[in-house]
């Protein structure tokens, strides 16, 4: 619905009234809104609202070629593209039969984490702000900013990539990338107790989050939450793990655990998982010098590839869970069907809504942030 | 690294920690623009000399972003597959996602470091842009995203095909290529951009874009269709054409690292037409014919690829059309040219016969000029096409030339012709030399070295020409397959004298070649007679050059016709200076199968015009 | 209960299922091809019984030609470690403002949200869904976008207007005689 | 008339000069003669190929005119320092081409010949008049009448490889 076209209500026969937050308000993710009841400061129920964003990615893609959609799959989360790339790229390669060689593999992987990276410092930061924390929002910003710096020199784009393609990624990385990576890690690194006194072991925020949004084992596998919003309920699941793709089997890292299912198990689930990523790019950095060969595997001429006929569901984590496409071609030189399953698809919807319900008002966009939700996972 | 627990909510203290922030050095970015990385996907750069026009940019573009724009001051040369053409981005449009890049056949497109453009509402105008070697605000700008073999999206290695060995095929005439199977024929097409360069190359303009679309779609029938709008010898073409197409494609590209060779045109055709059944190639052809009779006569003499493509065309429009040929069989040159293992009869036989089958009559064994003359044919049909082909070879005339066992290529190649499996019609030499570099030099040469195989088991057979190896006008593929097959080819040599003893040729003598061609590109060359060398052999063969044999027109009537330097002078649509002949073929172009065939419809073309009134052919010559 | 044990039992499991195809993709893939009325019968069973407690997403593909939508519902078992996608096929029912099936919100509460997605944009309608209603589309009257027969290039062209450029380039180059020669959408593959 | 007469007696003749204009009025004797052969000529052959006997009738008369206009020019030593100053390179090209008989209805090819030893031999009698003779305006005039004639001879060279030579397929 049009802003415009909404009034607020104050319903007369109780104390209840309506209020409407998004879709532009800094207090929420992205170009989406949230119409909640409230009694007094408690939210009594919530409705998501979303089709600010709707660009119609799903139709788009069936009127492009295979290739053609590479362009624009990224767009559909921002802060982490990368697993739309890659995600798109495996479930074409799942229907024809495309290896992808193993440096290829590994490139990837680096770029899934980095990207995971920059994805994490992006909500760091933006949970912070919920709170009345700007600092943390400025330091993620910028320290997300350096590992586009490093995107760009190895994908010549800064936020979306497009860098990976079915059978492998464009190009191999540049001399002396992997210096430069290792560099951004330690200062990572460095950079960790600055975070933990800023934020994660700060009282004014610790305190803020505690018991915020609590999401139990049960409701969690009930709402089909996914990803560190999973974990942070105590339940150890993660597709890199779970359903390996790409080299992810060699590689060696822990899923990190919190068991309060609140907003700040959430972040620490985040915290945790960043330091396991830079733990991953480590190994990626000491390992992919002595995997040769090529980056990508020949496809044919992207102007007359008639994908075979067949169906693939691939399935990725991507910083926000678990992430997949479904992907249908009729054996034609375009997609027949594309559906883009994003994790916050539940966790913008069902699972914020009903989350929401009881808390106070000023802790909504804190629940929102916390879940990391991506509207445009919902709008596509 | 440091676990936090849950319950620790950090020291009271922690909030204060942070006061040390303020004694940090703040960070200070610069507002003036940063350097891209180096393979930024900034604004386009054009190389507008690389760039050939061919569009395949615009196709790829995801965001319909690029037009296509004429440039009239660039060059525009179909025969070399360049049109003046560049591709203009819409910078409202483009993403930037470079895939232009990757899949420009040449690498003339490219993207810069440069990311700033900023405008007011009013220069909307601004966001069209004609990329250049410069950015897009006319300076110097570093390149960003560029093509490298491993970002580059086109597959640029031809698909094999299967062909016989060297010692399979040395004692035999079969055809050496298997052809293409579906599944080779499939990916073979699949490499095309779609870009239309061959159509623009060929002499009769073949929708080879749609054919070979056709053929990728597993269509072969459309393919077929697609073929006979322009060429009703596809089953030649298929086979021996100069694939001009080829030569013009998109992905004919030398200079990138990882090589481009261009699309396997030819041997595509020749797929489509082998996969439809002949009978069902007739039904396809004869829905083209027209319904109604138009009572007019045509004449054509020689039924070769230009004649019958004429006669083809003018019973396809109700004409009534009879074809002679001098000799016994049809399809001129083509046939008594071209050897059995680069065009197996059978091909030929079948374009003819679909040819036939819509109507076209020849009379064999009939040569004008001696049983009927020019003068009948002139009162008997409405009008004559001349398509008589270069019959007759040229000699060096050097010393020894007169001797009866030096001979004209063509001459050998039609008794070939004219025998069928290993009869040759001559005496097969043990050694022989044959001078000239052209296809005509290495189907005689290869010709005569399959019956020296057969009855001698060894070939002593060389090829020599004024020429360098790079330079001869005959196709690689002729060379390498010739020197597989045991002939030595010996270039850069001046045939000097017939060398005859006992009335004997004992071999031919030659000097090198120093050079060949003056400043100017024109013939001139130079020799050095202190190296020379005698070749020893028992027959030599001239394979220099044909001409046509134009007796048969007569005194009055050469007398009567305008001619152009030895030819017969036409107007573009094939008339002569006689408002009731047309000429067409060799004998006015020079040798080539599928210019006749385009020389064909153009002659049948204008007869059309003129016998149903459209046009009147005064006499006059419209020059070029 | 380890993953083999799992598959062993999912296998006796869906015998016990009228008219249904299973076909084991790999490792960790199935595809369960299945009656329209026995697919909730089946999810019922592969929650409850082999634990698939995840409702990873609900496809819906559009086959006009065949006058049919084919629903899948991926469903993932943590334990198992298995994905198995259960293809159903309903009527089009393209005479009618909307095809028909069950929700299967019961079972899975994430199918809330999918059967709702495409209710908005396939047109179908879920029997017993929470939410059939806008959600996306609020300020959309025509017909449901995902179907194949919605052509969003065409609604484009003749909804909206290309701004034309004219700069002064292309001015110089329009004198010369030369000039725009293909424009884009004359060459969409 | 045969070849080997033309050329005893231009040679006598030549040898006998003793003045530029002599040497050049000479010269354009031969010119002339040349010319009116080929004119003879012209209406015998077939017209498929006459052009290349017109051609040669106009090379002739442009020989002519040029040497013609320099006999009366009173700048004549000179002139002819200018010309010679870049001689043409010699090809070796017609040597091996045989001086046929051209009878009653000569081709392209024959013709051609026929010309090309014409220029031969015209261009190797200035050479070799020009090596016997001491430096000196003679000899200068020698060597430019040799030098026409080799050009002269270079283009019939590329004629008859376009005319010959039209490329084996």
């Amino acid at each position: 619905m049009r802003p415009e076209n909404y009034q607020a209500v104050r319903l007369p026969s109780s104390n209840e009234y309506e209020i409407f937050i998004g879709p532009n308000h800094p207090g929420i993710e992205g170009n989406y809104a949230f119409k909640l009841r409230l009694d007094g400061d408690e939210v009594i129920s919530g409705k998501a609202d979303a089709g600010y964003l709707h660009r119609g990615f799903e139709k788009l893609m069936e009127g492009r070629l295979w290739i053609q959609n590479l362009a624009i799959v990224p767009r559909i989360c921002v802060p982490d593209p990368v697993p739309m790339e890659v995600v798109y790229s495996l479930s074409v390669e799942a229907i024809s039969d495309i290896e992808v060689p193993e440096r290829g593999q590994w490139i990837r992987v680096l770029q899934m984490e980095l990207s995971r990276v920059a994805s994490h410092l992006f909500t760091f930061g933006g949970h912070a702000a919920t709170t009345g924390m700007y600092t943390p929002s400025y330091w993620g910003v910028a320290d997300r900013d350096l590992a586009l710096d490093l995107f760009e020199e190895l994908t010549g784009g800064r936020v979306y990539h497009i860098y990976n393609i079915p059978g492998g990624v464009r190009r191999d990385i540049p001399d002396g990338f992997l210096d430069r990576l290792g560099h951004y890690l330690d200062y990572l690194e460095s950079r960790q107790n600055d975070y933990d006194n800023l934020l994660f072991t700060n009282q004014v925020f610790v305190k803020r989050a505690r018991g915020i949004g609590v999401i139990n084992k049960e409701q969690a596998l009930e709402w089909g939450v996914t990803g560190p919003n999973l974990r942070a309920c105590g339940l150890p699941f993660d597709v890199r793990r779970d359903d390996p793709y790409l080299i992810y089997d060699q590689l060696d890292f822990d899923i990190p655990l919190q068991d309060a299912g609140d907003a700040l198990a959430r972040i620490l689930v985040r915290r945790d998982e960043l330091f396991q990523s830079v733990r991953i790019l480590r190994q990626i950095i000491k390992h992919l010098p002595s995997v040769k060969g090529p980056v990508r595997a020949p496809i044919p001429n992207p102007l007359a590839w008639n994908v075979p006929a067949g169906e693939s569901y691939s399935r990725v984590e991507s910083s926000k869970g678990e992430l997949a496409y479904y992907t249908v071609s009729d054996g034609g030189p375009k997609p027949y069907r594309v559906h883009v399953r994003g994790p916050s698809s539940m966790h913008a919807v069902q699972v914020l809504e009903n989350v929401a319900v009881g808390a106070r008002i000023e802790d909504v966009a804190q629940i929102m942030f916390s879940l990391d939700a991506c509207p445009p996972e919902v709008d596509r | 690294m440091k676990k936090i627990k849950y319950e620790d909510i950090g020291s009271i203290l922690n909030p204060l920690k942070n006061l040390q922030f303020f004694a940090r050095k703040p960070i200070t970015e610069d507002l003036e623009p940063r350097p891209a990385a180096k393979i930024y996907r900034g604004f386009h750069l054009n190389d507008m000399e690389k760039c050939i026009g061919c569009s395949t940019c615009q196709k790829i573009c995801d965001n319909a972003a690029i037009t296509m724009v004429k440039v009239p001051h660039l060059k525009e040369d179909p025969v070399n597959g360049i049109k003046n053409l560049r591709p203009a981005i819409d910078y409202g449009r483009c993403c930037w996602c470079a895939l232009c890049v990757d899949i420009c056949p040449t690498g003339a497109i490219e993207l810069s470091r440069e990311y700033v453009h900023v405008c007011d509402g009013d220069e909307v105008d601004s966001y069209f842009i004609l990329p250049q070697e410069k950015g897009i605000h006319g300076t110097e700008q570093e390149k960003g995203w560029t093509k490298t073999a491993s970002n580059d999206l086109l597959a640029r290695t031809r698909t094999d095909m299967g062909e016989m060995t060297p010692e399979a095929r040395g004692d035999n005439f079969k055809e050496i290529v298997d052809g293409y199977t579906d599944e080779q024929a499939i990916l073979e097409a699949s490499r095309c951009v779609q870009c239309g360069m061959c159509h623009d190359s060929c002499p009769t303009h073949m929708h080879a874009p749609e054919y070979i679309r056709a053929i990728w779609k597993g269509n072969v029938e459309e393919a077929v269709e697609w073929m006979y709008e322009t060429n009703p010898f596809s089953h030649v073409c298929g086979r021996v054409c100069t694939h001009r197409c080829e030569t013009a494609c998109s992905l004919n590209q030398t200079g990138l690292p990882q090589g481009s060779e261009p699309i396997a045109i030819r041997w595509l055709k020749r797929y489509a037409m082998d996969a439809v059944p002949h009978e069902r190639i007739k039904e396809i052809v004869a829905r083209k014919k027209s319904q109604e009779k138009t009572g007019k006569t045509i004449a054509i003499i020689g039924a070769g690829p230009a004649g019958l493509t004429a006669a083809f065309d003018l019973v396809k429009r109700g004409h009534d059309v009879q074809v002679f040929e001098a000799l016994p069989k049809g399809g001129g040159m083509t046939r008594y040219g071209i050897p059995y293992y680069r065009l197996p009869d059978d091909s030929l036989e079948r374009d003819i016969d679909v040819i036939q089958s819509m109507g076209v009559k020849i009379e064999y064994n009939t040569r004008i000029g001696e049983q009927i003359s020019m003068a009948q044919l002139h009162t008997d049909y409405d009008a004559v096409v001349l398509a008589i082909g270069l019959q007759s070879g040229r000699s060096t005339r050097i010393p020894g030339s007169e001797h009866k066992d030096t001979r004209s290529a063509v001459e050998l190649l039609r008794l070939i012709g004219n025998h069928d499996g290993d009869e040759a019609g001559f005496d097969i030499p043990r050694t022989a030399v044959v001078i000239g570099g052209g296809n005509v030099a290495m189907d005689i040469a290869r010709s005569l070295a399959r019956y020296q195989k057969q009855r001698f088991n060894q070939v002593e057979i060389i090829v020599t020409a004024i020429d360098e190896l790079e330079k001869f006008p005959a196709d690689k593929e002729e060379i390498k397959e010739s020197l597989e097959e045991g002939i030595t080819i010996i270039p850069s040599r001046g045939p000097q004298q017939v060398m005859i003893e006992n009335d004997q040729i004992k071999g031919l003598k030659t000097w090198h070649v120093e050079s060949v061609f003056d400043s100017d590109g024109r013939f001139a060359p130079q020799y050095d007679d202190s190296d020379e060398q005698i070749y020893p052999a028992e027959m030599v063969i001239e394979a220099i050059g044909q001409m046509a044999e134009t007796e048969l027109l007569g005194n009055t009537l050469t007398e009567q016709l305008e001619w152009e330097r030895g030819r017969i002078k036409v107007a573009q649509d094939g008339s002569t200076s006689a408002p009731w002949l047309w000429s067409a073929g060799d004998c006015v172009n020079g040798p080539d199968v599928v210019h006749a065939v385009a020389d064909g419809h153009r002659v049948a073309e204008s007869i059309h015009a003129c016998l149903t009134g459209n046009k009147v052919s005064d006499g006059k010559l419209n020059d070029e | 209960m380890n993953c083999d044990e799992i598959n062993v039992w999912l296998d006796t499991l869906l015998e016990e299922i009228n008219e249904i195809k299973v076909t084991r993709k790999s490792d960790r893939r199935v595809r369960v091809d299945v009656d329209a009325s026995s697919l909730p019968a089946l999810l019922e069973l592969l929650k409850g019984k082999a634990s698939y407690v995840h409702l990873s997403a609900i496809s819906c593909v559009d086959w006009p030609d065949d006058e049919e939508f084919e629903l899948v519902y991926h469903c993932w078992s943590y334990e198992a470690k298995s994905l198995l996608s259960a293809h159903t096929r309903i009527p089009r029912n393209s005479s009618e403002e909307f095809a028909r099936y069950v929700s299967v919100y019961d079972i899975y509460k994430p199918a809330g949200f999918f059967e709702r997605d495409i209710y908005e944009m396939f047109g179908i309608y879920f029997e017993s869904s929470p939410f059939m209603e806008k959600f996306i589309l609020t300020e959309w009257n025509g017909p449901p976008p995902m179907r194949k027969d919605f052509d969003a290039e065409a609604y484009v062209n003749e909804t909206f207007n290309w701004a034309e450029y004219n700069p002064d380039w292309l001015q110089e180059i329009t004198e010369e005689g030369g000039g725009i020669a293909i424009r884009p959408e004359d060459v969409r593959l | 008339m045969t070849n080997n007469n033309t050329e005893e007696s231009g040679l006598q003749k030549l040898q006998a000069c003793t003045s530029l204009k002599d040497i050049l009025d000479q010269a354009t004797d031969f010119e002339r003669t040349a010319r009116d052969f080929y004119a003879a000529l012209s209406p015998k052959v077939s017209k498929r190929i006459r052009y290349l006997v017109d051609e040669l009738v106009i090379e002739e008369q442009a020989h002519y005119d040029l040497f013609k206009d320099l006999a009366n020019n009173p700048e004549i030593e000179a002139q002819i320092k200018l010309e010679i100053t870049t001689p043409p390179g010699n090809k070796r090209f017609s040597d091996c081409i045989q001086l046929p008989d051209l009878g009653d209805n000569p081709d392209d090819q024959t013709i051609l010949q026929y010309a090309l030893g014409r220029e031969q031999a015209a261009m190797d009698q200035y050479h070799s008049l020009a090596e016997s003779t001491p430096e000196g305006p003679l000899k200068d005039v020698f060597t430019f009448l040799a030098q026409e004639e080799t050009e002269h001879k270079n283009e019939l060279e590329k004629i008859y490889y376009e005319v010959v030579h039209s490329g084996g397929v």
